[in-house]
C-alpha cells in the first residue's frame, strides 16, 4: 500500500475562487492510502515546495498528488521537489484543477465536486505508479554525413568546427554534388565554383573530416548515440593513397567515348577519369563498364603511364564498419527523367535541354568552354524558350505534385545571363506563376524583365516540335493576350522538376526514418523540429527533406550540424523513462507492435523460456530499446495479448483513472 | 479423396520427408471427428478420415506442432490455408517444419444442423443428389443437403489454396460469396433492433471460450481475459457487459487478422453467430481502407497496423447507415 | 396413477405458475431447447434435452455471495443472499435428475453449502421419462433408467396423456397443488411405452459402454496411462464440456470492484482452463494433458473413490455433441479400457 | 450564373474544375485554338464560374475536335475536353439547338477534311 | 451521474486527451476562461494512439455516458503517425459499437490542436449536449457498477 500525500493549491484565488480547496483536501484525505492531505496558497512557491518536501520526509510518503495547475506547467517543478526530498520523481501525479476546472466552471459546488473527482483519479493513478529511473546511453563522439553536396559539406564543416570527428559518405567519385555543376548562383550571380570549391578543399583538409568518396551506406544498426554503420567503399581500381591526381592517365586513356555525367552527357570523358578539375578527392577512377583492360584484358595504358603505380585492376569493394553518435542525411536531389513528356520533344531534339544541362553549356568548364552553342550544330542560338514547371505541380499520374521551388529563380538567372552575354538573343519564359519569395528574389526577377527585357509569358507550353530547318516550333497560349503563339526557337530549356535521390528510399528504410509519398524525408515536426527526423539521432540537411535553394540548404545544413553537435557534446543521453516495455512471458512475437512503431524502437529476439510444461523453448519476443522509444504507446494497443505496456501510462493506471472518474 | 490422402501421407512418412501427419481421426459417430496427429502408416489406415463432416481447421495446432522436432505434414483445406498464411506472417509457426498438402474443401456438414431439424439417433448420413439421407435409430430420415451445411461453409469465400507444397485435387478460385449479406441486413436495422438482436445472441454466451480457443488468430501466450494483471480478466458472464466486452475486444483483437474461417461460429455450443462480428470488421476494412483479405499473403501490412494520410475520419460511423 | 391429457398441459403450467415459479424446457429460435421461466403460451420443447443442463437452478453459473461496501477507509460487509421462493423445474430428464444426486454429494456434504442447500430446499424437480433417446445417450452405463426417471415427481407420456407420480413428500405436495386438474387414469399402457423405450436404449451405439473397468482402485494405473497424451493432444482447453455438463461442480470465487464496493461472486470454473486452481505458489496442473486428465480422472476414478462407487457422469451426452473437437468421456473410457 | 446548368455540366463531365491551376497548357496544345472564341482553359474557368450559357451560345463548342490533346497534356488531369463535351451535350439536350443536321454533313465533306473530324462529328451531331 | 438542482440528467463524459495537442488545447480553453460543463473529465495520455478500446469500454462499464477521444490533427502528431492509427482503430471500434446497437452519439473522435482552446470548449459543450439528449448509458453499462 502506498503512503500518499495530497497537496491542494489555491493558486491565490485562481483555484480557490471557484473550488473549495479545503473541502477538496478534506475529501481526498479519506481516500485509501492517503496519509496526509493539505492545502496551501501557492504550492509552486518555495515554501509550498518545502511543504511537499517536508511531508515526504515526515510521513515517509511513497506517492504525491498535487492538485494544482496543468501538469504542463509545474509537473517538473514538483518532480524535482520530490526528488530533492528523496522520493522518485515519477511518484508524483498532478490533478489539473485550474485550467481544467476552476477556470472553466463558475458554480462552486459542481467545480469542487469535479476537483475532488480529478484528485481521486490522480490518487488512483499514483497507487499504481512505480519508481522510474531514466536510463543513460553513451554517445559515440562521431558523426556521419550521408551525401557530399553543399548540404553535406556544410554540415560536416560545422560539426568538425566544434571539434568532433565526422565522416562524409559520397556515392560519386568526388564531393561537390549538384552545386559543383552549377555555373552561377542567384540572386547574386556569383560563380558557384568560386564559393563551393574552397569549402570542398577545406573539408578535405580538415583533420576532423574523413571523406569516403565513391562509397555507400549499406547497413545501419543501433540507435541514437550508438549507431553502427557499414560503409561500402566501391572499387575505383585506383589506389586513393597513391594517386596524385596528375591526370596523365586520363589523357592517355585510349577509350574516350564515355558519356561525361558531370557535363550531363553533353560531351565525353575517358574510361579512367577525374570528374572535374577541382574534384575532391582529386583521384582518378576507372569505369569498368568502358575500360578496355577490364573488359578485354588488353590495354593497361593507364597502369603504364602512372608513375605513382596507383592503378589496381583487381581492386575489390571494401566494407568498413564505424560507430557514430549522430547521422545527418544530405542525399540531395536530381532532376526528374523527362522521357514521358513527349510534348516537349526532349528525347527527339538535342536542342531541347534541361536547365541543369544549360548550366553546363554555359559553364566555362563545360563542353563548349563557356560559349553558349546549340548542342546539335554548335551554332549560336538566337531565340531561346524557357518552359517552367515541367513535371512540377502535376497530378500524381503526370509528375510531381509539389512546386520544385528553385526553378523560377534559376530560370530568371539563365535568362538574364544569356541576355547579358548575348544581347542579340531573344529569351522567352513561359510560366504558370512566378514565385519569388526570398531575400532580393523578386527584385532579381524584375530585373530580368525590366532591365534585360526577358519576355515573360503567362501560359504553359503545349507542344514543342522540332522542324526540319533546325528550328524548334514552340506552341503555347498566351493566357493574358488570349492568343495562341508559335515561336520558332533555336533552343528550348525545360525547368524539370526535382526529386529526391533514388538512394534515399532504401536509406530511409535502413535508418527507420519516415518519408512522405514523394520520398522526401519527413521532419520530426514541420514547424518546431524542421531539421530532425522523427527517429532520434537522425538529422536532415538540404534538399532530401524538400526542394531548397542554396542559401536555404546551407542554413539547414548548419542547423542540422548544430543539432548533431548538441547531441555529440553529451557523454550520454538521458532516456525518457516513460517508454514501452514488453512482458516477454506474454509476448507472442507477432510483430504488430513493430509495425506501428514510428521509431523502429522494437526489435525481436529469440529467447529461451521455460514453458509451462516444464520444457524449455525458444520463443521470438519483442524487445524495446528504451533509448529509442519516445513513449507514444501505439504499440500497447497493437499488442493483442497486452504484453506491451507503457511506463507512466500503464494500462492499469489509465483504467484506474477511468474507474476513479466513473465512480 | 481420403484414400489418396492416406496414400500420400504414408509415402511421405515412408521416405522420411515428414515425421508426423496432422489430420483428422474417426470418432464414435459419423460426425464426431477429432483433429489428430499420426505417426505411422498403421495409425493412418486405422483412423485417418476426411469426409463431409471433417470441418475442423487444423492450422492452429501447428503453432505447437511446428516447433517440435522433425517435419509435420498438414492437410489444409482452402480456408485453412489462409489461417496458415496469417500464422506465418505473425511468426507463430515454423514454415520449414511443415509440409503442406492442399486438399479440396467443403461444404462441410454439421450434425447440430441435422439435429436442429428434429432428427435424432443419427447413425449415418449420405448425400443423394442434394438430399441428405440419414440413417437413424428410428429409421431413415431425409432433409435437404443444403440445410445441413455447417454455418462456416454457407458463404465460402474461396476455394483457392493460398499456400501449399503440393495439391491433391484441383485448386479453385476466390468466390463471390455474399458473405456480408447478413452484416448488411443488420446494418440496415435500427439501433434498437440491432441492440435487441445482439442482446439475445450474446446473452446465450456461457463464456466457455471455445470461440477463442479454436480461433487461429487467437494464439496469444496468455489471453488478456485470462490474465488477472490485465484488469479486464473475467471468468464468467456475471453481467451482460462482460459478454459484450469479451466479444467486442476479441473481435477487435483479431480485426485485420481474422481470415473469416468461421471456426468460432462452428464451435459455439450456443450457436451464437460470432462470425458476424468478425465479418463486420472485415466489411468495414474493405470499404474504408480497401479490400484486404487476411492470410492471402505473408507480407502485406495488416490494416490496423497501417494508415493512409487521407483515411476517413471516425465520424463516418455517424454519417452513414441507419441510426 | 393421476393423469392429465396432453392437450391440457398449458392449463397445468398455468396452474403451477400461479402459485410458484415454473421453469420448463422450451425451444428457442435456433431449435435448441433451454429452461425458461414459464409465461403464458409457452410450449414445452419436443427436444430430448436442453442444451445446457439443469444444474443452473441449484448451482448457477454466477452467484453473488456477498458484498462489501467501502466508504473511504471503512469496509462494511453486506449479506446479499435472498431467501429463495419455491420453484418447480418441470421436464427434467433422468440423467439430469441423477446429476442433482451427484451435486448433493458435493454441496450437501459437511460443510454444507448453504447457498446450494437453500435453492435445493425450495426447488421441486418434476422429471419426464424419455421416449426418444439419442445416439449420444449412455445413461444406462451409470445405471440410470431413462424410462423411469428419479426426481421429486416423475411424468410419463403415453402419447395422449401425461401421467404423474410422486416419489416423495415434496412431489406429493406438488401433485396435490394441481390435483384439481388431474384425473385418475389407467397406467397400463405406460409399461408398453417404457418397454419400447428400453428396447431402443439397448440398440443405441453406446449401449454396451460399461464402468466395470473404472473406479477408485484403478487410480495409479489410469493416472499413469500413456493414453492421455494422445487423447488430450487436440483439446483446445475451452470450457464447453464442463459448462454443458450437469455434474461438473468446480467453481472459483472472484471479487469484482464496482468502484463503490466489492461484489464477491462464485462462478463456474473449468478444469480445462489454464488458470484452474491457480494458487499463490502457481498452477498445480501446468499442461493441457494434466488438466484434461484431471477432468476424466475426477469423473471416473476420484469421484467414485470418495462416493461409494458413484461416478461423476450421468451419460447425458451433452459433451459428445458440443465439444468443438469431438473429444469426450466416451472416447476416453474406450481408450483407457482397451488397456 | 446558372447553378443548374453548371451542376449538370460538372456531373456529366465528371471533371473537377477546381483542380485547374491556370497554366494554359491545354490551350497551348489545342489544334483548334484559332478557330475557337473560347479556348480550353477558358472553358474550364467559365464552368467554374458557372457561365455556361455563354459557352453554349458560342460556336466554340463545335470547333473542338475532341482530339483529347488537352486531356493528355494537362498536368493536373483536369480533362478540359470533357468539359467542352459536357457543355456541348447541354446544348444538344436543349431541343432545337442542334448545330447542324446529320444530312448536312455529306455535302460538307471534302478531301481536306481530316478523318478524325468526321468521326468526332458523329459524336457531336447525332440525335 | 451527477444530480443538480433542476434535476436535469447530468451525463458523465470521459475525455481522453493527448498530451501534446488536445490536453494543451483544453488548458488553453481554461486559460481563456471558455466554459464547458463539469460533466467532462479529462484523462491525459501521451498520444491518442495510447487509448486502448478496452479503456473506452471500461469507461462505459463504470458509468460513463459518453467517451470522447481528442488528439492532434492528422499530420501533426507529436509522434508523427500515432493519430493515424487512432483514427483507424476508433473508426472500426465505433462502427462495431454501432453494429451492436450502442448509440453512436456516445462516442466521438475530435482533433484539437494546442491552439484550439475555443474548439475544445465548443466540442465539449456540443458533445455533452448530444449525450444528454441520449439519456443515461444503459446499453453498455455494467449493472454491478450502477449507483443505487
Amino acid at each position: 500500500m502506498q503512503r500518499i500525500g495530497v497537496f491542494v493549491c489555491h493558486c491565490g484565488t485562481n483555484i480557490a475562487a471557484t473550488v473549495d480547496v479545503k473541502t477538496v483536501a478534506e475529501a481526498l484525505g479519506h481516500e485509501p492510502g492517503v496519509v496526509i492531505s493539505q492545502d496551501y496558497q501557492y504550492m509552486c512557491s518555495e515554501s509550498g515546495q518545502n511543504l511537499v518536501k517536508n511531508a515526504i520526509k515526515e510521513h515517509n510518503l511513497t506517492g504525491v498528488v498535487v492538485c494544482s495547475c496543468s501538469p504542463r506547467m509545474h509537473e517538473n517543478t514538483f518532480r524535482k521537489a520530490a526528488a530533492a526530498a528523496g522520493l522518485n520523481s515519477y511518484m508524483v501525479e498532478i490533478a489539473n484543477i485550474r485550467e481544467q476546472c476552476s477556470w472553466i466552471h463558475k458554480d462552486i459546488a459542481t467545480a469542487t465536486e469535479k476537483a475532488i473527482i480529478l484528485g481521486k483519479a490522480a490518487v488512483a493513478k499514483v497507487h499504481l505508479n512505480a519508481p522510474l529511473t531514466a536510463g543513460e546511453s553513451p554517445v559515440a563522439k562521431r558523426a556521419l554525413v550521408i551525401g557530399g553536396g553543399i548540404a553535406g559539406i556544410q554540415t560536416a564543416l560545422d560539426i568538425a568546427e566544434a571539434g568532433f570527428d565526422v565522416d562524409i559518405v559520397e556515392k560519386n567519385p568526388t564531393i561537390g554534388g549538384k552545386m559543383a555543376q552549377i555555373d552561377k548562383t542567384f540572386p547574386t550571380l556569383d560563380c558557384a565554383a568560386c564559393i563551393l570549391t574552397p569549402k570542398m578543399v577545406e573539408a578535405s583538409q580538415n583533420e576532423h573530416i574523413t571523406i569516403h568518396s565513391f562509397s555507400e551506406v549499406t547497413d545501419v544498426k543501433g540507435f541514437v548515440g550508438n549507431f553502427t554503420v557499414t560503409i561500402k567503399k566501391k572499387a575505383r581500381f585506383v589506389d586513393e593513397t597513391k594517386c596524385t591526381g596528375c591526370g596523365l592517365c586520363t589523357e592517355k586513356c585510349p577509350m574516350k567515348k564515355v558519356p561525361n555525367e558531370f557535363n550531363m552527357g553533353l560531351d565525353n570523358r575517358s574510361a579512367i577519369y577525374i570528374p572535374f578539375a577541382q574534384a575532391v578527392p582529386k583521384v582518378a577512377t576507372i569505369d569498368p563498364n568502358y575500360c578496355m583492360m577490364m573488359k578485354t584484358g588488353k590495354c593497361g595504358v593507364c597502369s603504364k603511364v602512372c608513375s605513382a603505380g596507383a592503378i589496381d585492376y583487381k581492386q575489390q569493394d571494401k566494407f568498413i564498419e564505424q560507430k557514430y553518435g549522430a547521422i545527418v542525411v544530405a542525399t540531395g536531389f536530381n532532376p526528374i527523367n523527362l522521357d514521358k513528356y513527349d510534348e516537349f520533344a526532349y528525347n527527339q531534339c538535342p536542342d531541347v535541354v534541361t536547365s541543369l544541362e544549360l548550366e553546363r553549356l554555359m559553364n566555362a568548364a563545360g563542353p563548349n568552354g563557356g560559349t553558349l552553342l546549340r548542342p546539335s550544330d554548335k551554332t549560336h542560338p538566337h531565340k531561346i524558350v524557357f518552359v517552367q514547371c515541367v513535371g512540377s505541380r502535376c497530378d500524381d499520374s503526370k509528375g510531381k505534385p509539389y512546386c520544385s521551388k528553385i526553378c523560377c529563380m534559376y530560370t530568371a538567372k539563365h535568362a538574364m545571363l544569356i541576355r547579358e552575354k548575348y544581347p542579340d538573343t531573344e529569351v522567352y519564359v513561359f510560366y504558370i506563376d512566378v514565385r519569388t519569395p526570398g531575400k532580393n528574389f523578386d527584385e532579381f526577377y524584375r530585373r530580368a524583365v525590366e532591365q534585360y527585357n526577358v519576355h515573360y509569358i503567362k501560359g504553359m507550353v503545349g507542344k514543342v516540335t522540332p522542324r526540319s530547318d533546325g528550328k524548334i516550333d514552340v506552341q503555347a497560349s498566351d493566357l493574358l493576350a488570349n492568343e495562341q503563339l508559335h515561336i520558332d526557337a533555336d533552343m528550348v530549356v525545360l525547368a524539370a522538376a526535382i526529386e529526391p535521390d533514388k538512394t534515399a528510399r532504401p536509406l530511409a528504410t535502413m535508418l527507420t526514418t519516415q518519408m512522405d509519398t514523394n520520398d522526401f524525408f519527413t521532419e520530426a515536426h514541420p514547424k518546431l523540429r524542421p531539421v530532425e527526423s522523427a527517429t532520434a539521432g537522425i538529422f536532415l540537411s538540404g534538399a532530401c527533406q524538400g526542394p531548397k535553394d542554396i542559401p536555404e540548404t546551407v542554413a539547414q545544413a548548419s542547423a542540422a550540424a548544430a543539432k548533431a553537435i548538441g547531441l555529440l557534446v553529451k557523454n550520454s543521453i538521458t532516456c525518457n523513462p516513460c517508454v514501452a516495455h514488453s512482458n516477454e512471458l506474454m509476448c507472442n512475437g507477432c510483430s504488430s507492435c513493430e509495425k506501428v512503431c514510428p521509431y523502429g524502437a522494437i526489435t525481436y529476439i529469440d529467447k529461451e523460456f521455460r514453458m509451462p510444461d516444464r520444457t524449455t523453448a525458444v520463443r521470438r519476443v519483442a524487445n524495446v530499446n528504451p533509448a529509442v522509444c519516445q513513449g507514444c504507446g501505439a504499440c500497447t494497443v497493437a499488442c493483442p495479448s497486452g504484453a506491451m505496456d507503457l511506463n507512466g501510462f500503464s494500462n492499469s493506471q489509465i483504467m484506474a483513472e477511468v474507474d476513479a472518474i466513473c465512480k | 479423396m481420403q484414400e489418396a490422402m492416406i496414400n500420400r501421407a504414408k509415402q511421405l512418412l515412408a521416405d522420411g520427408s515428414v515425421d508426423r501427419v496432422i489430420g483428422w481421426k474417426r470418432g464414435e459417430f459419423v460426425y464426431d471427428i477429432t483433429p489428430a496427429v499420426f505417426t505411422s502408416a498403421e495409425e493412418l489406415d486405422a483412423d485417418f478420415v476426411y469426409d463431409d463432416f471433417t470441418a475442423a481447421n487444423v492450422s492452429k495446432y501447428l503453432v505447437k506442432e511446428s516447433k517440435k522436432e522433425g517435419k509435420i505434414l498438414a492437410f489444409l483445406k482452402p480456408c485453412d490455408t489462409y489461417s496458415f498464411n496469417q500464422l506465418i506472417k505473425e511468426h507463430r509457426i515454423v514454415r520449414e517444419n511443415i509440409y503442406v498438402i492442399g486438399i479440396p474443401g467443403g461444404p462441410k456438414l454439421d450434425a447440430e444442423r441435422i439435429k436442429a431439424n428434429g432428427i435424432t439417433g443419427i447413425l449415418g448420413a449420405k448425400n443423394d443428389n442434394g438430399t441428405l439421407i440419414i440413417d437413424t435409430v428410428y429409421g431413415e430420415e431425409k432433409m435437404p443437403y443444403y440445410e445441413a451445411l455447417s454455418v462456416k461453409c454457407l458463404n465460402c469465400k474461396s476455394k483457392k489454396h493460398v499456400v501449399y507444397d503440393e495439391l491433391i485435387g484441383e485448386d479453385g478460385d476466390i468466390l463471390d460469396s455474399n458473405r456480408f449479406d447478413m452484416v448488411e441486413k443488420l446494418e440496415n436495422m435500427t439501433a434498437q433492433e440491432r441492440y435487441d438482436f445482439w442482446r439475445e445472441q450474446l446473452s446465450k454466451c456461457i463464456r466457455c471460450n471455445a470461440c477463442r480457443n479454436v480461433c487461429p488468430a487467437c494464439t496469444c501466450e496468455k489471453c488478456v481475459f485470462d490474465n488477472p494483471d490485465s484488469g479486464v480478466e473475467n471468468k464468467a458472464a456475471t453481467d451482460s457487459f462482460e459478454e459484450n466486452m469479451f466479444h467486442i475486444i476479441r473481435a477487435f483483437h483479431v480485426a485485420g487478422r481474422c481470415t473469416d474461417c468461421g471456426e468460432c461460429s462452428r464451435v459455439c455450443p450456443q450457436n451464437i453467430p460470432l462470425h458476424l462480428l468478425n465479418r463486420k470488421f472485415i466489411k468495414d476494412i474493405n470499404s474504408l481502407y480497401g479490400d484486404y483479405q487476411a492470410g492471402e499473403d505473408t507480407t502485406s501490412r495488416a490494416p490496423l497496423n497501417d494508415y493512409k494520410q487521407d483515411d476517413c475520419e471516425a465520424s463516418i460511423v455517424h454519417e452513414r447507415g441507419v441510426e | 396413477m393421476l393423469k392429465i391429457s396432453l392437450d391440457k398441459l398449458g392449463k397445468l403450467f398455468e396452474a403451477i405458475s400461479a402459485s410458484q415459479t415454473l421453469y420448463i424446457p422450451t425451444d428457442r429460435e435456433d431449435g435448441a431447447a433451454e429452461y425458461k421461466k414459464y409465461e403464458s403460451g409457452m410450449k414445452l420443447s419436443n427436444n430430448l434435452n436442453t442444451l445446457r443442463s439443469a444444474k443452473d437452478f441449484f448451482f448457477p453459473q454466477t452467484e453473488n455471495l456477498v458484498d462489501f461496501k467501502m466508504e473511504g477507509k471503512n469496509i462494511e460487509v453486506i449479506d446479499v443472499r435472498e431467501e429463495s421462493e419455491d420453484f418447480v423445474i418441470f421436464g427434467v430428464r433422468a440423467c439430469d435428475a441423477r446429476s442433482f444426486t451427484i451435486l448433493d454429494k458435493v454441496f450437501l456434504a459437511d460443510p454444507v453449502d448453504s447457498y446450494y442447500k437453500n435453492r435445493r430446499d425450495h426447488g421441486t424437480v418434476v422429471t419426464m421419462a424419455c421416449t426418444r433417446p439419442a445416439e449420444t445417450c449412455f445413461c444406462g452405463t451409470f445405471g440410470i433408467d431413462a424410462a423411469a426417471p428419479e426426481g421429486d415427481a416423475a411424468c410419463y407420456s403415453d402419447g395422449e396423456s401425461l401421467f404423474i407420480e410422486a416419489h416423495n413428500e415434496k412431489g406429493q405436495k406438488f401433485i396435490d397443488s394441481v390435483a384439481s386438474l388431474l384425473e385418475e387414469g389407467d397406467a397400463a399402457k405406460l409399461d408398453e411405452v417404457r418397454e419400447k423405450t428400453r428396447d431402443i436404449l439397448k440398440k443405441l451405439p453406446l449401449a454396451n459402454l460399461t464402468t466395470d473397468n473404472f473406479g477408485g482402485d484403478k487410480l495409479n494405473e489410469y493416472f499413469n496411462s500413456d493414453k492421455w497424451g494422445e487423447l488430450s493432444q487436440s483439446c483446445l482447453g475451452c470450457g464447453t464440456c464442463t459448462f454443458v455438463c450437469p455434474t461438473c461442480q468446480c467453481y472459483d470465487i472472484k471479487d469484482f470492484n464496482t468502484g463503490h464496493g466489492i461484489k464477491r461472486f462464485r462462478c463456474w470454473d473449468s478444469c480445462m482452463y489454464s488458470d484452474f486452481t491457480k494458487m499463490a505458489h502457481g498452477n498445480p496442473r501446468l499442461t493441457q494433458l494434466e488438466r484434461f486428465r484431471q477432468r476424466f480422472m475426477h469423473k471416473l476414478v476420484y469421484f467414485p473413490a470418495n462416493n461409494n462407487g458413484e461416478f461423476g457422469c450421468v451419460g447425458c451426452g451433452r459433451c459428445l455433441s458440443k465439444c468443438p473437437i469431438s473429444m469426450n468421456i466416451v472416447k476416453v473410457m474406450k481408450a483407457l479400457e482397451v488397456k | 450564373m446558372n447553378k443548374n446548368l453548371q451542376e449538370q455540366v460538372l456531373r456529366s463531365s465528371g471533371v473537377n474544375v477546381l483542380k485547374c491551376m491556370r497554366c494554359g497548357k491545354c490551350s497551348g496544345t489545342c489544334p483548334s485554338y484559332d478557330e475557337m472564341e473560347y479556348h480550353p482553359h477558358q472553358f474550364v474557368y467559365m464552368v467554374e464560374r458557372g457561365d455556361i450559357e455563354t459557352l453554349m451560345n458560342s460556336k466554340s463548342i463545335y470547333k473542338c475536335l475532341t482530339c483529347f490533346a488537352c486531356v493528355d497534356r494537362c498536368p493536373r488531369n483536369v480533362e478540359p475536353a470533357k468539359v467542352v463535351e459536357a457543355v456541348r451535350l447541354a446544348a444538344v439536350r436543349q431541343q432545337g439547338n442542334n448545330h447542324m443536321n446529320p444530312n448536312q454533313i455529306p455535302e460538307m465533306l471534302d478531301e481536306d477534311l481530316p478523318q478524325q473530324a468526321i468521326v468526332t462529328a458523329f459524336r457531336k451531331y447525332i440525335k | 451521474m451527477q444530480v443538480n438542482d433542476n434535476k436535469e440528467f447530468q451525463p458523465l463524459i470521459v475525455a481522453f486527451c493527448c498530451n501534446w495537442c488536445s490536453y494543451a488545447g483544453a488548458d488553453l480553453s481554461g486559460t481563456n476562461r471558455l466554459n464547458y460543463p463539469t460533466n467532462v473529465k479529462i484523462i491525459r495520455v501521451p498520444c491518442s494512439c495510447r487509448v486502448n478500446p478496452m479503456f473506452i469500454l471500461r469507461a462505459f462499464q463504470r458509468g460513463a455516458d459518453g467517451v470522447i477521444l481528442c488528439g492532434c490533427h492528422p499530420g501533426d502528431c507529436h509522434y508523427t503517425s500515432g493519430n493515424y492509427f487512432t483514427r483507424r482503430r476508433m473508426t472500426l471500434l465505433f462502427s462495431m459499437l454501432d453494429f451492436l446497437g450502442i448509440e453512436r452519439d456516445r462516442t466521438r473522435v475530435e482533433w484539437v490542436s494546442a491552439a484550439e482552446g475555443a474548439k475544445f470548449a465548443a466540442t465539449m459543450n456540443e458533445f455533452t449536449e448530444a449525450v444528454r439528449k441520449l439519456g443515461p448509458n444503459r446499453r453498455l453499462e455494467d449493472l454491478r457498477c450502477r449507483k443505487q
